[in-house]
């Protein structure tokens, strides 16, 4: 052997960085593994100081980019022994209706590959009564309040965006023009671009609040609704409501969903999500909100890449309550690791 | 309610297919209660994806101990979990059974349904209730821990649908015959939906206060969701759904819509 | 403790219905686990004797239900070493071109949670060398050999049908209006109701084939396509394609695959292809092939249940060769266990 | 080719993230090439779903031994399993490195790149060739197997990129001082992209014959998928696409697209 040493001393300070390098980058981000396990930590760690996180919805400051998707957050008091609502980046309630919303027979639920079959069909207390019951427990929060709407025609989005609009402590209305789960309305407006812009339109114009409108990855191109919803006024967008699926039980030869169809999320759904929120993010210059299937950091920051101005974490939080805190602290290791100052910065900056 | 991983200190088949599973847990087994439940995940990656609920079948000394069926891909997986591991845990949750002392009591269980009411009969026991516990099963194989329920000082009745124990035919209908001779102040039962429909009108009948533990698909366990819901009805007969999770998994028999 | 045995004798004959009733029913349908794993058999067993397996595409008589799915399975040579092809219900080819198509640079595959994502773009060496050095093998098994063709433009497809069906061993043709991952034609053909039923017309009108049309599920409403392309004479359909799909690798902040965006397969579509199938069987006459993460025979039979009167393998295939062998045997056995004669008593027999 | 159960006959954690395991495969280790690889499922549920490439590290009595590094979590499933487990493989897949006898070689090994090299080197060696292995890595933390390498009587060449052990460079720099002096009938390298363009760019200059074992994402492993391909030119320097599972992983470095 020439001109290099036969057993080369270990030298255990200089770390192998090839080896390493992998490992490293994941480190601080909640990636390792599936991400769904935590330790639930009562005190939480302020981390990351020095590093902006705070983002622009519009007119709507977030202290951070990373919220719940509605939905799958109740109406927040079910977090609040798993972790301390005031690090969120927003509060975001499930879809509110005129009415009280009975919601559809169960069985409402299935696992599927990496993913939730879901057929809530938006059950909720109506409007009333989250004015009254639920609104003020909210308001105790700092960040801001979401509360996400649907309604059966046109006039009800608008009513209940007047109506919310009165009450103290709402931040922005989220329109769900997407759900798949319930007959009426719903999905329809989120596939024809001209009621999307009408219901877009008519919520505009009965609120002074910032208007999110939340769109359905079950069409043939989601660019044209965004660009619909936007030329009608929308602030901001949020993407994907869930993916219209069914299961079967082979046992009793029945769909597994007393409603035959449902919504997929979860993991499973996450490359359409990415898609969706990239090709929109570029076809539309109002901010976007990327959802589905978001699990760790790693998955928020992709999102970012792609184009969302903010990310929000569904499903993932129906198996770990305590997803979205380690979302919000990986994407601040990660700024730290990679010496970045502002979440800003990777908003939208994927490598073509 | 805590989110923990717990270790495992003792994982045995007592079955072809029965698992009993002790966990360290010492935040959850302070506070647990008979009829709740905690929500395990059972598996490494991102698929099975969900929790799975399970009974808490006894609890006491900071230990936890499970009782479950090798069912599907999650259970299978939790019964490959040996000693030392960790199980990653929501608990305790939902609502459990109303407990009373000094009273006449019977535990009515359907196969895997025995595992929530072994620890309600230890507590019920402790509290200087009589309990007359009825299990049922398909047939003996399906009988499990009974050594442990005596050591309990209830009373044990068994049936089973071939009479290769006990009683040949439903766990009810055992109950049904006690019910003519005996005075219950309070009945209990889990299992199956139709055997629990019957214990319910069995109980209406004789008008003792009834209470059943449900089961239903779960995501959260913790009421966020929505996706577990029964159906209901309220003081007025009108019918809505409760999420299984935090309005129960025990409910009242009587608010039980049976017909769905 | 009375009218009771206190320890009851267990019965070692009798076995335990309630506990070994899932177990039971799952036995011979390789349904255990993930159904991935399994072991060669270089002499396939001939079970299921006294079931019928056979099914009618149209005129197109198949031996059983079950395919490989175009694209996942090479020229069929590639599986040769891992199983007998004439055990198939059809050999089914890789998307042939009029001319050769190179196909988009690598990196073309992304792993997902529980799918895989590509953009493979059509490869393929073209008609020419097809008809001269891909079908004399495949001519030689008896399995009806499906040839799924794309075109760049409807006078492409109808070239490729007139050609294709003046060749001799080629039972029916799959015509690929779906494929998202060609910049020319390709999906257009497949989102747009009039250019589907142009292609479908055009290719009846070259060819006496069974013409099979593969839908995508990119569009707001599949049936709708479905129901154009049965109206412009498709003889049956195939359904679905890939979700169209997109990863990001964080460490370079690129997209994952070179063509940025891809197509999503595996277990993760599977509720959206067995919704889609179902959907699709209900709007149409003609008989459907259902395909997307169908990995066991458990999931194949769930498609037949909601109407499928075939089903195809694909990305499981890529994982366990051996994966389409054991969802044939699985059908079988599980016909025999639910003692059931023939298999197209399964069809469509969804309890709604 | 073929797919078969291995049992895990020795699993070694041989660094902080680098492992031998030792696998029971005699159908496949009969027929096994130095550059050809094994196919492996890592893991149990449907995610992680593909299988995960591994080079060939060494072969013979019926086992094959692997050399890899814990880098996801497939890689991560694969260094928990004991010794006595089974592990679900395709093998041997693709097209390994041409075989001559009695001639100069020159093994050029990145990082990881030793992994397949190591079982090229030993047979070379048993075909009367005399070996000059290169071998480098970013520090000498990333060498392994320099004992086992030195046995099969070869000259060991070391290259690390800070100096802590050997030359302080790019191997291919180490390689490059060699091949003034010396002449080599044939070079074979396996590492990162970027030192494999550098190792054609001098042994074409050297008019060296050189191959080059390559790395791609894949699906099938079996030529079924075109996912892995690679852009080579043909004779006549037209770009095409070539499967790396099928096709390679090992080509001549002439026909490599370096460009991409
Ligand atoms: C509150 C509650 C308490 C329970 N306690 C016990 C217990 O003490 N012992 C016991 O053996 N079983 C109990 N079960 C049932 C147990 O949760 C299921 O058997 C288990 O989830 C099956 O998971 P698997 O992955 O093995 O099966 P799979 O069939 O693969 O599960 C697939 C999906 O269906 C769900 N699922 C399957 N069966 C049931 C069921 N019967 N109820 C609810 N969800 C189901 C799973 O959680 C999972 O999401 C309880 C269920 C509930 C709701
Ligand atoms: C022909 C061939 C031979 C190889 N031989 C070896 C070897 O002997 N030792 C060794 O340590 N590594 C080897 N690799 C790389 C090895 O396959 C990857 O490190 C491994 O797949 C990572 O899997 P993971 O689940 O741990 O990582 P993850 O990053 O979680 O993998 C995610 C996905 O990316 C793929 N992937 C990740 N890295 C690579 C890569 N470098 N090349 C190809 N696909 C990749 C995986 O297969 C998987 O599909 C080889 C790769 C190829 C193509
Ligand atoms: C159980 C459940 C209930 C949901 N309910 C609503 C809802 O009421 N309103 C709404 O806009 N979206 C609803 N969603 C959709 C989510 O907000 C989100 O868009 C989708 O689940 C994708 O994100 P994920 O994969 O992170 O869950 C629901 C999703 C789930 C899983
Ligand atoms: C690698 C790959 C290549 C494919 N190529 C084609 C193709 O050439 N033509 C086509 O019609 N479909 C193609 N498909 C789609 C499959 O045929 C099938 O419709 C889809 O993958 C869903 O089935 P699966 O989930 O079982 O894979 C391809 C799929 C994969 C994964
Ligand atoms: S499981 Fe989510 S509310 Fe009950
Ligand atoms: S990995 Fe499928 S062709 Fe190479």
């Amino acid at each position: 052997m020439e001109q290099a040493e036969k057993r080369p001393g270990v030298n255990p300070k200089e770390e192998d960085e090839k080896l390493g390098a992998r490992g490293k980058g994941l480190a601080g981000t909640g990636c390792a593994g599936s991400g769904l396990k935590s330790r639930f930590t009562p005190q939480e760690p302020e981390t990351g100081a020095g590093v902006n996180l705070e983002v622009q919805l519009g007119d709507l400051t977030l202290p951070n980019p990373v919220m719940p998707a509605s939905g799958t957050f109740g109406f927040g008091e079910e977090y609040a022994p798993f972790l301390d609502l005031n690090r969120l980046g927003a509060l975001v309630v499930k879809t509110i209706t005129l009415e009280p919303t009975p919601g559809n027979p169960p069985p409402r639920l299935m696992e599927t590959p990496s993913g939730l079959l879901n057929s809530i069909g938006l059950q909720n207390p109506g409007l009333e009564v989250f004015l009254r019951e639920k609104l003020p427990y909210l308001r105790r929060f700092t960040p801001p309040l979401i509360v996400n709407i649907a309604g059966r025609t046109v006039e009800e989005y608008g009513e209940l965006a007047a109506r919310l609009s009165a009450a103290e402590g709402i931040a922005a209305l989220e329109v769900n023009i997407s759900c798949p789960n319930v007959r009426e309305g719903g999905i329809v407006f989120g596939t024809v671009p001209e009621m999307a812009a009408r219901v877009t339109a008519t919520v505009k114009g009965q609120t002074h609040l910032p208007v999110i409108v939340k769109l359905t990855p079950n069409v043939t191109d989601i660019t044209v609704l965004a660009r619909a919803v936007e030329d009608a006024g929308a602030d901001a967008l949020s993407l994907i409501n869930t993916l219209q699926g069914m299961a079967i039980d082979l046992e009793t030869r029945r769909p597994a969903l007393a409603n035959i169809v449902g919504g997929l999320s979860g993991p499973a759904i996450k490359p359409v999500a990415l898609c969706a929120v990239w090709r929109v993010a570029r076809a539309v210059k109002i901010p976007v909100i990327g959802m589905g299937g978001i699990v760790t950091a790693r998955d928020a920051l992709e999102f970012l890449l792609a184009g969302a101005r903010a990310v929000a974490v569904g499903t993932a939080g129906l198996v770990n309550p305590r997803a979205i805190i380690e979302v919000i602290d990986g994407i601040k290791a990660y700024l730290q690791e990679q010496g970045l100052q502002d979440v800003n910065e990777l908003v939208g900056a994927l490598r073509i | 309610m805590q989110k923990l991983e717990a270790e495992v200190v003792a994982s045995i088949r007592i079955g072809s297919d029965i698992c009993l599973l002790r966990l360290k847990a010492p935040a959850i087994a302070a506070t647990a209660r008979p009829g709740q439940f905690v929500h395990l995940r059972c598996g490494e990656g991102l698929d099975p994806l969900l929790r799975r609920p399970l009974s808490i079948h006894d609890s006491g000394d900071g230990e936890l101990t499970l009782f479950y069926q090798v069912k599907g891909r999650g259970t299978a997986w939790l019964s490959r979990q040996h000693p030392g591991s960790k199980v990653d845990l929501l608990g305790p949750l939902g609502r459990g059974f109303t407990l009373v002392s000094g009273r006449r009591l019977a535990l009515v269980a359907g196969g895997l349904g025995m595992a929530p009411l072994f620890f309600l009969a230890r507590q019920a026991r402790e509290l200087g209730n009589e309990v007359d516990f009825f299990y049922g099963a398909r047939n003996s194989r399906g009988l499990h821990r009974l050594e442990a329920l005596e050591d309990l000082g209830i009373r044990l009745f068994i049936a089973t649908d071939d009479g290769s124990a006990g009683f040949r035919g439903p766990v009810t209908a055992l109950w049904e015959k006690q019910l003519k001779d005996n005075h219950y102040d309070r009945a209990y039962a889990c299992g199956p939906r139709p055997a629990l429909a019957a214990f319910a009108r069995l109980a209406a009948a004789a008008a003792v206060p009834a209470e059943v533990s449900l089961e239903e698909r779960m995501a959260c366990g913790f009421g966020a969701c929505r996706g577990c819901v029964t159906a209901l009805r309220d003081s007025r007969g009108e019918k809505y759904y409760e999420n299984v999770c935090t309005g129960g998994p025990v409910f009242d028999a009587a608010a039980v819509c049976w017909e769905g």
